[in-house]
């Protein structure tokens, strides 16, 4: 009686045990289908088996394994560096059998937050094992590329005064005076859209932050926002900034006016990076979205860790109708291009006459 | 017997009270010592602005210290129940409180500086006595302007124009031989005339800007953005947000034949180049 | 019958204390509301245009509040030789007037009493960068001077006053208050 | 066996006229004495040598407090996440003890958000002591109750000769040591020594009637459930019901005491189960209501306990460490646990403990916990297992001293101490803060130049999060437990501090809090991981100061407002505040009053029933 109670509990631990495990290794050893290829090599990238991913790929031409892991993880404290992925869906678009192309919706999380990403995969049926076909990325500078850039070591710093506050009509410098050239309030999915554009007129450097209140037909504040990080804070002299500040679930309707309040502060600053916004164009992207798409070229001898694009559109008149934003997960060096995609409301393409496109950047050498 | 010498006394200290008189000074000055004469002694009172004094007293001559009476305003003096006032004015101007606004200004511009002085004696009494406060304001390498300008209740304000040289304005205003500085640093305002030229560099075109001025000739700060705007039918458009360094500011762009190149700073708009070169 | 009797009258007691216990709130709230208002109809703004730069409302009204609030802190100030009460409405100069009365109020075992009848308010200079504010005042004031808890004189005198007011931080202060002859 | 003939005037302390004669101390095994009845009927043990026991309950205390004391005088336990929270809350009741919102976390939250009992000692010992050494003090005192309450237990389950080898196992136990020193989880453990003494004397009410076991077992459960909420709803019943079962299993067994029905022997017990479930209910009302109104909350990678079988470190902290040397015992329980009739309940409580414990390596802790599932539940079922392990775990050792002598004993105690300090090498090896940081510079800034008027955040501070809290008088909008602010509610985030644990759900609700920042009054934001600087950065804050030579960095942004009351302030009843307040250490105090008052009986011998002489009445009279 003993030994059989003895048994019959081990068994039924056995069997708890096996029911808690199997799912997942079910989920390693389904890999005989396209899809299935591109959730194992994702499972590998969360797991940041780089080897075990490598082995999944057909590294095309100039394509290193140390590349393949300078490309899927991210380098020079990039954006990708601080992300992992968090969520894979996957759709085949064609199957053939020796080939497959697979369209997969990434969401990562980042330093930023969540960020989506929708990125198509040509796969290659090798003896049963499908493998990712891997391009290089565009224009990684080799040794020989390397010129020498100037820096323009241009910087700023602030002195304050030594006198106690409130000595009578003695006063620190005045923070720099910027304007709001323009603002447009808009309904769009929900949410009340105040938009507009912020110049530095002084001649120093300034740090920018807008708030705005919605006052309803009674006077009274319905909400309060920031432009958060849809706006460059920091403007050099003329320079000028979108902004852009969200209301979520408030309507134009209830909304008698706006009170729109920046504040500028006198900081220091350095007049680089520099950075060049190439072969800018509107088309659409692969899920017929319209995009604008340009290249980031660094034309400073600082390294930007994590780009910030931000784009103002106008129509015809030249009133903002629309800003949108977008983080780069590739880090920008000296003499590097890198593409860049910002979503436009697709309502509003053929609006759209003009636009401009601000650099913003996060440095992790700066601070 | 004693029930009738207390009544006696009460009426001789009554009638001493009333009889007792205190005689005070037309005229006092904030910070200087005053005499009042009591005609007969007891609890010398004395209240008004920042003070509050009990202190006995004989008959005759009381002198009133310097510090008793720092402030100025009116004054009232008690003794035995009975009180004179005295008015003690602000002694002469000894400190400026000189607000001059903005630290920063561009240059050429109308009524753009305002100095407000207030004239205070070495209590912080306001002197309101009339009086005059000359305003200076010049750019080291010329000549000053000056005005003077009356005050009106110990108060005396300016308004100037800013001058056309950028550079660090000294802004004084004085009484007497008593002098305040403030620096207000006149800057560029926006460029003006902005010229730019293009040559080839490689596969890139380098553009650069004249030294970029403000109409008044002034070279504009370091660091100023200047926005090269390359425009092509095939590329679509290229833009640099340039800083301006030693007053030039650089950049390369693409170089696309039949671009239209354009350069801005600000609100200003420069020449436009249609570059065909190969 | 004279239980129910007593019961009605039972009731009816309770139902009276009711009521005054629930107006009592009522009153205190309405009796605030009257000291303040009582508060500032003593005072008598007369808008003229001031100088150099012209007055906005929200500075007017901010001003109007502050001024007030200074007389009324001035006054707890000296009675009560309550040197907080300065901080709240004072900088600088008057400041430290205020305060070196009250320290010599302490040492001498003084108070004064001030009551502060009407005044009629002028604007006179607002600076070009509105950081300074100047007003006049014709007040009539009554003043008394306390010895312990015996009143040594007691006065009624109309008095001409120079206010200057300046920004500190986000908030005006008032700079000097100075009796003019 | 016959019936002793005489009627006893009083069966709660009774002592038969004949004294055992010397000789018969070591009886053999089939000789019977008299029938000598205790407070508490102790039952000589079915199988086994019959010795006295070989430490008394006092000696075991000694050397709980031997093992234990120096550990806690280093304040080991100071910087676990845990007990920094349990400071923090303490602190806030030793200020104001019947005013439960404390300002200082979520922008303000009611402190009824956790059970109150273990914070409420604290709170009452650092007024002598002082926070930190009131909670080593308490902590020590929790480790000396459990093995007391071990030593007990077991002398119910397994007999007098066991008891003490259980105390001092427990003393020993890795499980203990991780939960003491590693997470600082006060409240469990206290919760789970009541619980055990709870247990224990509800045997001696359910069994033999006793009103003051009654008593001592319904103050001792209600004040274990003010404790924790998993012992108040898992722990109890782990202990009480294996504990009742028995009672009723010994009810027709005349060597237990009087014969009694099985069945009322039982439901008296469930009656006094469900009249402390009530009364706890009631005086936690508030607590309750905030645990089973507590919005989703994810789980941070490190707040789950993975599956064992996939992961070698979760395994090894969560199962192998604990365990230590006991997995040796693991074969014998199985054999010998369920085969003996009386411990058979005590088994299959250990049975399922240990599949719990096992966390997600089997799918029923997901079933059983629910939302209580996290790492430190299933950490705590793993801790009951091997306490309810204990009892048959000392009969083995009888087994083997008796069969092996002096190797076995050596062999048992190297075992012991090897498991109490694995853990404690583990920790050296895998620290609860990676290289700590001194707070003192963010709490002097924070209480300087009127900076307090403003929130704060902390980013990568781990579990140093609350000891910056507990030394500053600013509030933050974070903190740890049930509050949320309604932004980070939405994504189920209840930790800002390590949001980037939850993945995008966690830097998503990071971001919609500090896009509110000027409403919260959100100032000063503390980095520590710099994974946080390009989102603050972004955002709109500046970099102001750095301390610790740039390891820890103060970011700020200029336009935000002084910080505003959220109104989201709850005053409760005063009936409710002052049950709050007052009862639950009432419950303990007077539970241990009358422990220390009415102590048991020591047993000089196992019990011996004498045959009866002739017809003279046996002359018994109450024990003095």
């Amino acid at each position: 009686m003993k030994t059989s109670a003895a048994i019959a509990f081990t068994v039924i631990l056995i069997i708890l045990i096996g029911l808690g495990t199997a799912p997942h290794a079910e989920s390693h050893t389904k890999s005989g289908t396209a899809e299935a290829a591109v959730h194992a090599f994702f499972d590998h990238v969360k797991a940041h088996d780089w080897d075990d991913a490598y082995a999944m790929v057909n590294p095309g031409d100039g394509v290193s394994k140390e590349s393949f892991i300078r490309d899927i993880a991210g380098n020079n404290g990039s954006l990708k560096t601080i992300s992992s992925i968090q969520k894979v869906d996957t759709k085949t678009l064609n199957d053939s059998g020796s080939e497959a192309n697979v369209r997969a919706d990434l969401q990562w999380s980042t330093a930023v937050g969540a960020v989506h990403e929708t990125r198509d995969f040509k796969l290659t049926n090798s003896g049963g094992d499908w493998k990712l076909d891997w391009s290089a990325p565009q224009q990684v500078p080799t040794a020989a590329d390397a010129k020498p850039v100037q820096t323009n070591y241009l910087r700023w710093d602030i002195v304050q005064s030594g006198a106690s506050s409130n000595e009578w009509g003695v006063a620190n410098a005045e923070p720099p005076r910027t304007r709001i050239i323009s603002m447009n309030a808009v309904d769009y999915n929900g949410s009340v859209v105040i938009m507009g554009e912020v110049v530095n007129e002084d001649t120093v450097p300034g740090f920018v932050t807008i708030n705005a209140d919605l006052i309803g037909q009674d006077g009274n504040s319905l909400a309060q926002e920031s432009s958060f990080d849809k706006i460059s804070h920091t403007l050099l002299p003329k320079e000028v900034s979108p902004f852009r500040i969200d209301f979520p679930g408030r309507k134009l309707a209830e909304v008698k006016s706006v009170r729109i309040s920046p504040t500028n502060l006198l900081v220091p600053a350095s007049a680089d990076p520099l950075v060049g916004v190439f072969d800018q164009h509107i088309e659409k992207d692969a899920t017929g979205k319209a995009v604008l798409r340009g290249q980031l070229t660094n034309q400073s001898g600082l390294v930007v860790n994590i780009p910030h694009v931000l784009a103002t559109f106008y129509d015809k008149s030249g009133k903002v109708i629309w800003v949108s934003d977008g983080y780069l997960d590739q880090a920008l060096k000296p003499n590097q291009q890198v593409p860049f995609a910002v979503d436009l409301r697709d309502d509003l393409a053929n609006q759209v006459q003009n636009y401009r496109v601000t650099v913003n950047y996060y440095n992790s050498s700066r601070s | 017997m004693t029930k009738n010498f207390n009544t006696l006394f009460i009426i001789l200290a009554l009638a001493c009270a009333a009889y007792a008189q205190i005689t005070v000074p037309q005229q006092a000055t904030a910070g200087e010592s005053a005499t009042l004469t009591a005609s007969s002694g007891g609890t010398l009172y004395l209240i008004g602005p920042g003070t509050a004094i009990k202190r006995d007293v004989k008959s005759g001559e009381v002198t009133l210290s310097a510090d008793d009476l720092a402030y100025a305003g009116r004054y009232t003096a008690i003794v035995n129940g009975n009180a004179q006032s005295l008015y003690v004015s602000p002694a002469k101007p000894q400190k400026l409180s000189f607000m001059a606004r903005p630290s920063r200004v561009p240059v050429a511009q109308p009524n753009v500086i305002s100095g407000a002085v207030f004239v205070l004696d070495h209590n912080d009494n306001l002197v309101t006595q009339p009086g005059a406060v000359k305003f200076e304001l010049g750019v080291t390498g010329q000549a000053p302007v000056s005005q003077s300008v009356p005050t009106k209740d110990g108060i005396a304000y300016i308004r100037a124009a800013s001058g056309k040289r950028e550079g660090p304005a000294q802004f004084t205003a004085s009484v007497g031989d008593i002098v305040v500085r403030r620096i207000v640093q006149q800057v560029a305002s926006d460029p003006c005339n902005l010229r730019m030229k293009a040559q080839r560099s490689g596969n890139d075109i380098a553009v650069e800007t004249e030294p970029v001025r403000d109409c008044s000739g002034n070279p504009v700060p370091d660091g100023t953005i200047v926005t090269f705007i390359e425009t092509t039918n095939e590329h679509g458009k290229s833009t640099v947000d340039a800083r301006v360094k030693h007053g030039i500011a650089k950049a390369m762009l693409p170089a696309q034949p039949g671009a239209t190149l354009t350069v801005a700073s600000g609100v200003v708009l420069g020449n436009e180049i249609r570059w065909g070169g190969q | 019958m004279s239980a129910a009797k007593s019961s009605n009258r039972m009731t009816f007691f309770l139902l009276a204390m009711l009521f005054l216990l629930s107006s009592i709130p009522a009153v205190m709230i309405h009796a605030r509301a009257w000291d303040e208002a009582d508060n500032s109809s003593r005072f008598d703004f007369t808008n003229s245009s001031t100088a150099p730069r012209e007055l906005e409302d929200q500075t007017q009204t901010a001003i109007k509040r502050e001024y007030a609030a200074a007389w009324q802190n001035m006054e707890d100030a000296l009675a009560q030789n309550r040197i907080d009460l300065v901080d709240k409405s004072f900088v600088g100069g008057e400041r430290d007037q205020l305060l070196r009365q009250i320290d010599q109020q302490k040492k001498n075992g003084l108070s004064s009493k001030l009551d502060d009848r009407s005044h009629k308010v002028e604007f006179a200079f607002y600076s070009p960068e509105g950081t300074a504010i100047e007003l006049h005042d014709t007040v009539e004031l009554s003043q008394e001077t306390m010895d312990g808890g015996k009143s040594v004189h007691s006065d009624n005198a109309t008095q001409k006053y120079v206010v200057i007011f300046t920004l500190v931080g986000d908030k005006w202060k008032v700079r000097t208050l100075q009796e003019m002859q | 066996m016959g019936k002793p003939d005489s009627e006893f005037l009083n069966q709660n302390c009774l002592w038969a006229e004949f004294v055992c004669p010397p000789f018969l101390k070591r009886p053999t095994e089939n000789k019977r004495g008299i029938q000598l009845f205790s407070s508490t009927p102790v039952r000589e043990y079915t199988y086994g040598k019959n010795e006295s026991a070989i430490a008394s309950p006092g000696m075991v205390a000694l050397l709980a407090i031997a093992v234990h004391g120096p550990l806690l005088l280093m304040q080991l336990p100071a910087f676990a996440a845990g007990s920094q929270t349990q400071m923090f809350l303490a602190k806030h009741y030793a200020n104001d003890w019947f005013g439960l919102w404390n300002s200082h976390w979520f922008g303000g939250f009611s402190q009824t958000t956790s059970a109150p009992l273990t914070q409420q000692v604290v709170a009452l010992l650092s007024h002598v002591f002082g926070i930190t050494a009131a909670y080593m003090v308490t902590q020590l005192a929790v480790v000396v109750l459990l093995a007391l309450a071990v030593y007990r237990f077991a002398r119910v389950w397994t007999g007098e000769r066991t008891a003490p080898i259980a105390g001092i196992g427990s003393i020993f136990l890795g499980s203990l040591a991780l939960l003491v020193y590693r997470d600082g989880a006060l409240p469990a453990t206290a919760g789970t020594a009541l619980a055990i003494f709870g247990a224990s004397f509800l045997y001696g009410f359910a069994r033999g009637n006793e009103m003051l076991s009654l008593v001592k077992a319904v103050l001792l459960l209600i004040a274990a459930a003010c404790c924790d909420s998993m012992t108040a709803v898992y722990g109890i019943l782990l202990f009480a019901l294996p504990t009742l079962w028995l009672a009723s299993a010994d009810s027709t067994d005349e060597e237990y005491g009087e014969r009694r029905s099985t069945a009322a022997t039982f439901i008296r017990g469930v009656i006094v189960l469900a009249v402390c479930a009530v009364v706890s209910g009631f005086i936690l009302a508030p607590f309750w209501s905030s645990v089973f109104h507590s919005s989703h909350r994810l789980l941070a990678p490190d707040e789950t306990a993975g599956n064992f079988l996939l992961q070698g470190s979760t395994a090894l902290r969560y199962w192998i460490v604990p365990f230590g040397f006991m997995i040796l015992a693991l074969p014998y329980l199985f054999l010998s646990g369920f085969a003996a009739r009386r411990t058979r309940a005590l088994f299959l409580a250990f049975y399922v403990a240990l599949i719990v414990g096992l966390g997600a390596t089997t799918p029923v802790a997901k079933y059983l916990l629910g939302g209580f599932e996290n790492a430190l539940s299933v950490e705590l079922f793993t801790f009951w297992a091997t306490l309810l392990a204990l009892p048959l775990v000392a009969v083995l050792v009888i087994e083997l001293v008796a069969r092996y002598q002096q190797r076995a004993v050596v062999l048992v105690w190297v075992a012991a101490v090897l498991t109490f300090a694995a853990p404690l090498a583990w920790m050296t090896y895998h620290p609860s803060t990676e290289n700590r940081f001194r707070t003192d510079y963010i709490a002097n800034f924070l209480n300087r130049d009127n900076h307090a008027q403003f929130r704060y955040l902390t980013l990568g501070f781990g579990s140093q999060f609350a000891e910056v809290a507990s030394r500053t008088n600013a509030s933050t909008v974070d903190g740890i437990g049930n509050g949320m602010l309604p932004e980070a509610r939405e994504f189920g985030v209840s930790h800002l501090d390590n949001a980037k644990a939850y993945g995008s759900a966690g830097m998503e609700a990071l971001r919609a809090v500090l896009k509110h920042a000027n409403q919260y009054g959100l100032k000063f934001i503390f980095v520590r991981d710099r994974y946080y600087e390009p989102l603050i950065a972004f955002a709109g804050w500046r970099q102001v100061e750095a301390y610790e030579n740039g390891n820890v960095t103060l970011w700020s942004k200029e336009d935000v407002p002084p910080a505003r009351d959220l109104q989201t302030h709850q005053t409760l009843p005063g009936i409710e505040r002052t049950l709050w307040g007052v009862v639950p250490l009432l419950c303990l105090i007077l539970a241990l009053l009358l422990m220390i008052a009415t102590p048991e009986r020591d047993e000089e011998v196992e019990t011996m029933a004498l045959p009866p002489t002739g017809t003279d009445p046996i002359r018994a009279q109450e024990a003095i």
